[in-house]
């Protein structure tokens, strides 16, 4: 069924009668092609561009518990391509132009919407690492400009200028960052797949994986063997715990991300703020809530929750940022886990086991990859060779010393 | 030799000065000299001893010991913070480093800190505004590192009426900034 | 959380700051170790979701370096150590 | 008229009258209402609108769950949205506006959605607005969101203060009607240490709404006498106004205590509220039950309520909300609520009982297996339809309908952990699950035991088993007498038939049609369907709606409804204001100052401060006549480089390393070999990250023969302490090392430049010539008596010394170099002369230092020895990092001398399009060097250090300029280094 207006006003008009299933449930097959691991944005995506793009069939995602119930239905919604390194900005610039064409490549609205994202300056050093930034990002082709005092005061002038204790001294802006509905990027891909013919099969945890020979036969699931040619885990947060199976340990920790939601409220923000001198970042949702999120609890965490000195802090940054929130609500909190890597950096590549591939590390940045998440891991399934904009993300760069370390932190994940 | 330096209090004064909010008494001491003693390794017997025939306390964790002309606080495992009156005592490492020998490592710490003695007739209330220490139930003598505002500091409960502070020096005005408003808000 | 003090008793974990698993205890000697053997302790990790071994620092309490063993699910400690003795133990010298 | 509504009776002091206003019209109430139960008692039912279709909404409670009536309170920068009129107290002169209508409550021109509501059912913007891509952003997007949101912020700085602190007890209770009194008075008379905390400005709970008694006399009453009873207890703490909104790991709760929002503007001094951290080693969640609404067209007409809130507001505030009340029921608790009721005077029209069996109530219409099929009125509740058992409908004239479809525990705090709830088939509702936070159990109607006995039971036996945990033995006494009613319920969720629209998220306008539809779309899982609806999300978090909605999906699906699950319930349980959460720690208060020794004399000067960190250093001190910061600093630079300049650099971290050992740690800790530095001497020092990046850099001075003194730089003083703290203890725990932080012991001055020796030597005490004091020296000397070290160490290129005196010397010890130093025309110089110095020089800093490089990138490989087992060592030989063609630390001039650089800007040949493959690396920090006259920067290259000599262009793609540059050795002044041995 095709999504439009037409489409709405049509059902409207006849009691809404017409509208179908936006995906099926099926029972596991007995072997597929391809069986992705993880029915999060990412697996979703990786689906989705397997049959689309890369003309697969015999593909099944398998996922523990609902569709989008993971990481891409638990964080802040932000979408963007500022990043420094080589290594990731072509994959995130890759990235935001798939968001760009997005909803009418899969007929469904997640609302992207480019509101532009500001990355607040507080001091001289930090104005010097973002014209570094932002001059990489041009290179990659992605847009950055480096805004004065003034130019931010003029885009948000009851932010704090005149009290602040690190006083604001410009901004990076990227106009074509902004933000997305997240549920809808899952629902759209799970859609986008099950017409695709894809098996979206929930409530099915992968309990162990087959391996013969060194390589991938399939996995045990609580719904019974499921066989594979390939097998490609997209689990974020859990990824330790599945590629266990497999008896690898990856160079990542699990940590507890916590976002904020307030009270609605009429229309405050534009676009999405980070403060530079606290941990805190900002947009509001086109419902009015602000969506708002800072640092990782900081310790390994398989939760789901967090704690109050995270919100303190979180708040602290909110209100030293902007002293008019002091009156709004915190509405709602709550907690996802992040795969954070050594590096800060994530891993799509190949395993020591043939046939079995795996998706990872996203730290707490994995929502703005997910279109190219998906379709460098679909790239890599089904050719066998990483796409040219994700070859960095390799297991093996830790070896090698080829680090992508954006923050310069170190061999220490919960500092990414 | 050249005139000798004239010393500014933490707060940026020629004196220490008392605040008072209502019946806090928040009073700034700039009397008081200050130095680290720490058990060099395998010396805990010869540090014992040292300390007893100087008659400096070495209270065990989490404690304080008064004492004459030197008082101590436990800070880590086999360290502790000594004081002494500042006004015979300035040189505090060239006190104390000869009654100990090589057993400990002594280093000066009097200007690390600022230290406010803080008085009422009842401190709890203000306490559990100010930090995560559990007043009330604290005994008399309890000494313990805490958060005051983002700003690290030493505890001594001395009575439930009387505590000394230890905050870090750069911060004494941010620190009793804090102090203050706590203490206008409470009453 | 409440991290409970061997020596301290009770305290907020606030007052600490966590670098991670236990296993970086085991560093390797670097004039013995070769590079991937190396690589191998600093970075890949078990990551348990469970029973965990970490190590936490006192940093606004005593300096004391912990090895807390915490459950990653439920958070719930077990077993809190100084990091010093263990690492006497595990015969961990100059 | 004045409070048309008010009747007799309540716990309202009728002997003063305050005077409020909504939307401008001025009404009359009383100390002990809400602002609700006030407008109720004026006859005003329309207090809002709903989020989506902007229907008209009245009051759905009489407390912290309500979905409808929110408001704007106050005015101006106290301007409050979303504020539930149910919760709020009354004060006089207090200010509410309705929020989310235009123009005006009574006529909102956003209800066309209303009409359009066939169009705008769940999801259905996730079907369209999708062409051309564009319109999405610039026009649909912002007619949505000029639509939504609720209330407003006035984009004003709130003006009041919060507050935060900790407390700590045995035993915390979590509400204070009969469970949680009861827990208390049990802990209390056993001597714990207790805290009772109720969200309620009276505590009570539901006693204060009933009209039961308890110990024969009025429960409010008994409520009143067990407050006073633990008043007088030292060890129990009560606090009203006080709401616990989650808990957290081992025992920690927040609770927000709303210390001034009864007041117009709080007292002088006093916090708005006080976040309180509660450290408890056991918790009694006595939260009580909220009840639930029936799904039936049309019923969210103001005037629809639940009918415990009707019963409330006549028992608690003598307020009859409608002049003809129905009460729609499916439980002998909504009998209750018809009966007080009718016992208050109130006309009740019509009972209408979902049930088909049982007796009928006496002296009230009664109507058995009756259900409400519709309502009317557009404003307010002019009718309600009713179908009879038999299917007979009938239209009954009535201003207010109570309904209750059941009461739901609240079971939201034991279940922040993640623990799901328990379905209990006897109330139909669900109860805390096995699972919760430890520590935690819950009594009364939290738990699923909704009688007053069952509560004061269960308060106490549950306060026994919580203190009997912690070994505190306390006593089960006699409880006072009180009903003990069993439950008598039939599950009644919606009803069916009829083609309006019947709510069951009021806020959200989710409805029972949308819940079809996402059963349809095969959104059946309770998160699919609470995403794509919205049901819940709204302010009220679906305390009212959510176990309804799950229900509805139930018997869609076929499944049952523990079968179907919940949603997950997360902290906070009610909303809280950012401003709580983050206390003091705002505006410059955010983080508090640390400032140097010589701070006060730098102000004296006009010096421009700079944030360093937490620091505040100055970065300049302008002289008069100086109208730009170049001139100031130009001059302290050429100064300094031709007589003497003098800088606080106390910021840079001290750390004193004791112990025979001291030498053997330093040479783990740091890549460069520190056991040979003789006693006396200084050494500047590398450190790496155990991953070969190098990520400090400093000079360690050997004062003694176990003794040193490290200096850091200032970013990482803290880091470095707890990574030395780390090697001690845990790397290698039998060196003997001793360890202590002394950055603020010490006021330590750089005095730099050709006069450098001549001025100190007129301050010191003691011959500091080149022979007694060598560069590279360290010692301990005098100044006028006072102790102080001396360090002749150059971060300038100058010949330069680094002196330090105890802190409280330093302001003494700058106006005596000053004075000293007047005839060397000697100044004093901030941080930005200080940064030109250490380029020209070729020194690394902040820039250089990021994280991302390593000492051989810096041209400083040969300082990592591989003869020791150093942190870092092992890992910074890995093959990425040793690559020759590697970023290399290189000097850049631009070649003509006018031309300007900027740090950040990137490195391309001649010829080579912007492109990321044409990247060469960039400029780290720039300055301007008054010395060569022109723009200098230091920069990493690919390949650097081949590329001496070479020109490229610096490239600033965001201010679209360029450069042409000549790559040369960062050094550039004085590369030899014969004037740091002057």
């Amino acid at each position: 069924m095709r999504y439009s207006g037409f489409r709405v006003i049509a059902e409207a008009l006849t009691g809404h009668k017409g509208w179908k299933p936006v995906w099926r449930d099926p029972a596991p097959q007995a072997e597929y092609d391809f069986v992705i691991v993880g029915g999060g944005g990412h697996g979703l995506a990786t689906a989705y561009y397997l049959a689309k793009e890369f003309g697969q069939a015999r593909i099944a995602v398998i996922e523990k518990g609902y569709l989008g119930g993971g990481n891409v239905g638990r964080n802040t919604t932000i979408i963007r391509s500022n990043y420094l390194l080589d290594g990731n900005e072509p994959f995130y610039e890759f990235s935001l132009k798939l968001w760009e064409g997005l909803e009418q490549d899969f007929n469904y609205n997640a609302m992207v919407s480019q509101r532009g994202i500001l990355n607040l300056i507080h001091t001289d050093a930090q104005r010097d690492a973002f014209t570094r930034r932002g001059n990489a990002m041009i290179l990659n082709g992605a847009d950055a400009d480096l805004l004065d005092r003034e130019q931010v005061r003029a885009m948000y002038p009851w932010l704090n200028f005149d009290n602040a204790r690190f006083p604001i001294k410009g901004g990076l802006a990227q106009r074509r960052g902004g933000t997305v509905r997240h549920d809808a990027v899952a629902w759209g891909y799970a859609r986008g797949a099950d017409m695709r013919g894809v098996d979206l099969i929930q409530n099915c945890e992968v309990t162990g994986m087959r391996i013969e020979q060194g390589r991938i036969k399939g996995v045990e699931t609580t719904r019974g063997f499921i066989g594979a040619k390939k097998v490609g885990v997209a689990v974020a947060g859990s990824s330790s715990k599945v590629m266990a199976h497999a008896g690898m340990r990856l160079p990542m920790e699990s940590h507890v991300l916590q976002a904020f939601v307030s009270e609605g409220l009429k229309p405050l923000i534009d676009g999405v703020i980070t403060f530079g001198a606290g941990h805190f970042y900002v947009s509001q949702s086109d419902k009015g809530g602000l969506v708002f999120g800072g640092d990782i609890d900081g310790y390994n965490s398989y939760a789901q929750r967090g704690n109050l000195p995270v919100i303190e802090d979180v708040a602290e940054g909110g209100m030293a940022l902007m002293p008019a929130i002091g009156r709004a609500r915190l509405l709602r909190t709550w907690g996802g886990i992040m795969d954070m890597s050594m590096d800060g950096s994530p891993i799509i590549d190949r395993t020591p086991v043939e046939g079995l591939y795996f998706n990872g590390g996203w730290c707490y940045g994995g929502f703005k990859a997910t279109p190219a998440s998906g379709w460098c891991f679909a790239h890599l399934m089904a050719k066998d060779e990483p796409h040219k904009v994700a070859r960095a993300y390799r297991f093996d760069r830790f070896l090698k010393g080829l680090m992508i370390d954006e923050k310069g932190q170190g061999a220490q994940p919960n500092l990414h | 030799m050249a005139d000798t330096l004239h010393a500014l209090t933490a707060l940026g004064q020629a004196a220490p000065q008392t605040h008072q909010v209502g019946p806090y008494r928040i009073e700034e001491r700039f009397d008081v000299a200050l130095a680290s003693v720490a058990i060099r390794k395998g010396r805990a017997a010869d540090v014992t001893r040292a300390a007893q025939a100087a008659g400096i306390p070495l209270p065990e964790a989490a404690r304080f010991a008064a004492g004459n002309p030197y008082s101590a606080f436990w800070v880590a495992p086999e360290m502790w913070f000594v004081e002494a009156p500042f006004a015979t005592h300035e040189d505090i490492v060239a006190a104390v480093k000869p009654l100990f020998g090589d057993a400990a490592s002594i280093t000066e710490q009097t200007d690390a800190w600022v230290r406010f003695d803080l008085s009422a007739p009842d401190l709890g209330p203000l306490m559990e505004r100010l930090c995560n220490v559990d007043f009330a139930t604290a005994p008399d003598g309890f000494a313990t590192r805490t958060v005051i505002e983002h700003i690290g500091c030493y505890l001594i409960r001395h009575t439930a009426g009387a505590v000394t502070l230890y905050g870090a020096r750069s911060s004494a005005k941010s620190l009793l900034h804090c102090l203050e408003v706590t203490a206008a808000a409470v009453i | 959380m409440i991290i409970n003090h061997p020596i301290l008793g009770p305290r907020d974990s606030q007052e600490f700051v966590y670098l991670g698993s236990a296993e970086l205890m085991n560093r390797p000697d670097g004039m013995t170790t070769g590079v991937e053997a190396f690589h191998n302790w600093l970075y890949n990790r078990d990551n348990p979701a469970g029973e965990h071994r970490e190590l936490w620092y006192h940093e606004q309490g005593d300096r004391s370096w912990l090895v807390v063993t915490r459950n990653t699910v439920t958070h719930e400690i077990r077993s809190v150590e100084l990091a010093r003795d263990v690492a006497k133990a595990m015969g961990r010298t100059k | 008229m004045s409070q048309e509504n008010r009747i007799s009776g309540g716990q309202i002091d009728r002997s003063k009258t305050w005077r409020f206003t909504f939307d401008g019209v001025s009404y009359q109430g009383h100390p002990g209402d809400t602002l609700a139960s006030a407008l109720l008692a004026n006859g005003v039912r329309l207090m809002g609108r709903s989020f989506k279709y902007h229907r008209p909404r009245g009051p759905l409670s009489a407390g912290s769950e309500e979905p409808n009536a929110l408001v704007q309170l106050r005015s101006g920068a106290r301007q409050e949205p979303n504020t539930r009129a149910t919760v709020a107290e009354l004060f006089d002169g207090l200010e509410a506006t309705s929020q989310n209508a235009w123009p005006s409550l009574k006529f909102d021109a956003m209800a066309i959605n209303d009409r359009l509501n066939t169009f705008f059912t769940a999801g259905f913007y996730y079907k369209t607005f999708m062409w051309p891509a564009s319109f999405w952003e610039k026009v649909y997007e912002p007619i949505i969101r000029r639509a939504a949101g609720l209330g407003a912020l006035t984009r004003q700085e709130d003006p009041d203060d919060y507050d935060k602190g900790f407390l700590h007890c045995d035993l915390l209770v979590i509400g204070a009607g009969p469970a949680g009194l009861s827990a208390a008075l049990t802990a209390g008379r056993a001597g714990a240490r207790v805290i009772l905390a109720d969200e309620d400005f009276r505590m009570g709970g539901r006693l204060n709404a009933e009209t039961l008694e308890v110990g024969g006399q009025p429960g409010a009453d008994w409520a009143l006498g067990a407050v006073a009873e633990l008043s007088a207890m030292p060890n129990v703490r009560l606090m009203t106004r006080t709401t616990v909104i989650g808990a957290f790991d081992h025992g920690i709760y927040g609770a927000v205590e709303r210390v001034s929002d009864h007041l117009a503007v709080p007292a002088k001094g006093k916090p708005r509220q006080t976040l309180w951290r509660i450290y408890s080693r056991r918790a009694i969640l006595a939260g009580g039950a909220t009840e639930r609404p029936i799904a039936f067209e049309n019923n969210d007409r103001p005037g629809v309520m639940l009918a415990g809130a009707l019963r409330a507001y006549a028992n608690r505030w003598g307020v009859a909300v409608g002049d003809r009340v129905a009460v729609f029921t499916n439980n002998d608790d909504g009998l209750r609520s018809a009966m007080d009721l009718k016992a208050r005077g109130v006309d009740v029209v019509a009972v209408i009982d979902a049930r088909k069996d049982g007796d009928l109530l006496p002296g009230v219409r009664h109507l058995k297996g009756a259900e409400v099929v519709d309502t009317a009125g557009r404003l307010g509740l002019k009718s309600v339809t009713i179908r009879q058992a038999d299917g007979r409908t009938e239209t009954v004239a009535a201003t207010a309908l109570g309904v209750s479809g059941g009461w739901n525990p609240n079971v939201n705090i034991s279940s922040h952990h993640r623990s799901r709830p328990v379905w209990d088939e006897g109330i139909q509702g669900f109860v805390p699950g096995e699972d919760g936070p430890p520590g935690l159990t819950a009594a009364g109607a939290a738990a699923g035991v909704l009688s007053t006995h069952g509560a004061l039971a269960g308060g106490q036996a549950q306060a026994v088993a919580a203190l009997a945990d912690l070994g505190i033995a306390a006593k089960a006494g006699d409880l006072p007498r009180a009903e003990d009613a069993p439950v008598s319920i039939v599950p009644k969720w919606y009803v069916s038939g009829g083609k309006g629209r019947a709510w069951i998220d009021p806020q959200n306008d989710v409805t029972l049609k949308d819940v079809k539809l996402a059963q349809k779309e095969n959104f059946s899982s309770v998160e699919h369907l609470k995403r794509y609806t919205t049901l819940g999300m709204a302010t009220d978090q679906g305390k009212t709606g959510n176990v309804l909605g799950l229900a509805v999906m139930a018997g869609l699906t076929g499944k049952t409804i523990p079968e179907t699950g919940t949603t997950i319930y997360r902290p906070p349980y009610t909303p809280v204001a950012m401003g709580t959460l983050a206390g003091r720690s705002r505006g410059k208060e955010f983080k508090p100052f640390r400032l140097t020794p010589s701070h006060k004399w730098a102000e004296e000067q006009g010096a421009v401060f700079v944030e360093v960190g937490m620091w505040l250093r100055a970065q300049w001190l302008p002289r008069p006549g100086e109208t730009h910061w170049r001139q100031s600093v130009d001059r302290e630079v050429l100064a300094t480089r031709k007589s003497v300049g003098i800088c606080d650099v106390t910021t840079l971290g001290k750390i004193d390393i004791q112990g025979t050992d001291a030498a053997a740690f330093l040479d783990k800790v740091y890549a460069n070999n520190f056991a040979s530095l003789a006693v006396g001497k200084c050494r500047y020092g590398l450190m790496l990250r155990e991953d070969g990046i190098v990520y400090d850099d400093g000079t360690t001075a050997r004062m003694g023969e176990n003794e040193y003194v490290m200096t850091t730089t200032t970013a990482n003083a803290v880091l470095v302490f707890r990574n030395l703290e780390y090697a001690r203890q845990v790397l290698w725990p039998e060196m003997d090392v001793q360890l202590i932080s002394t950055t603020e012991a010490w006021a330590q001055f750089s005095v730099a430049g050709p006069n450098a020796r001549k001025l100190l030597q007129k301050v010191v005490d003691q011959d500091i010539s080149d022979a007694a004091f060598p560069y590279m020296g360290a010692g301990n000397i005098t100044v006028g008596g006072v102790r102080a070290r001396l360090f002749r160490i150059s971060f300038s290129g100058e010949l330069a010394y680094e002196i330090a005196v105890p802190t409280r010397y330093g302001d003494a010890l700058v106006r005596r170099l000053m004075e000293a130093g007047q005839e060397f025309d000697a100044i004093v110089y901030g941080t930005e002369a200080l940064g030109v110095m250490r380029v020209e020089k070729g020194h690394v800093a902040g820039n250089e230092l990021n994280g991302q490089s390593t000492a051989l990138n810096m041209g400083l490989g040969k300082m990592v020895s591989k003869k020791k087992d150093s942190i870092g060592m092992v890992l910074s030989q890995r093959e990425g990092m040793v690559d020759p063609n590697g970023y290399r630390l290189v000097g850049v001039k631009p070649v003509d001398p006018k031309g300007q650089l900027t740090a950040g800007s990137h490195f391309l040949e001649h010829g080579a399009a912007p492109v990321i493959e044409n990247d060469g690396g960039w400029l780290t920090s720039k300055v301007y060097s008054p010395h060569l006259g022109c723009d200098i920067a230091l920069g990493y290259l690919k390949a650097g250090d081949q590329k001496i000599g070479k020109r490229m262009r610096a490239v600033n793609l965001l201010a679209k300029t360029e450069t042409e540059v000549e790559i040369v050795s960062p050094h550039f002044f004085d590369s030899e280094g014969e004037r740091l041995r002057g």
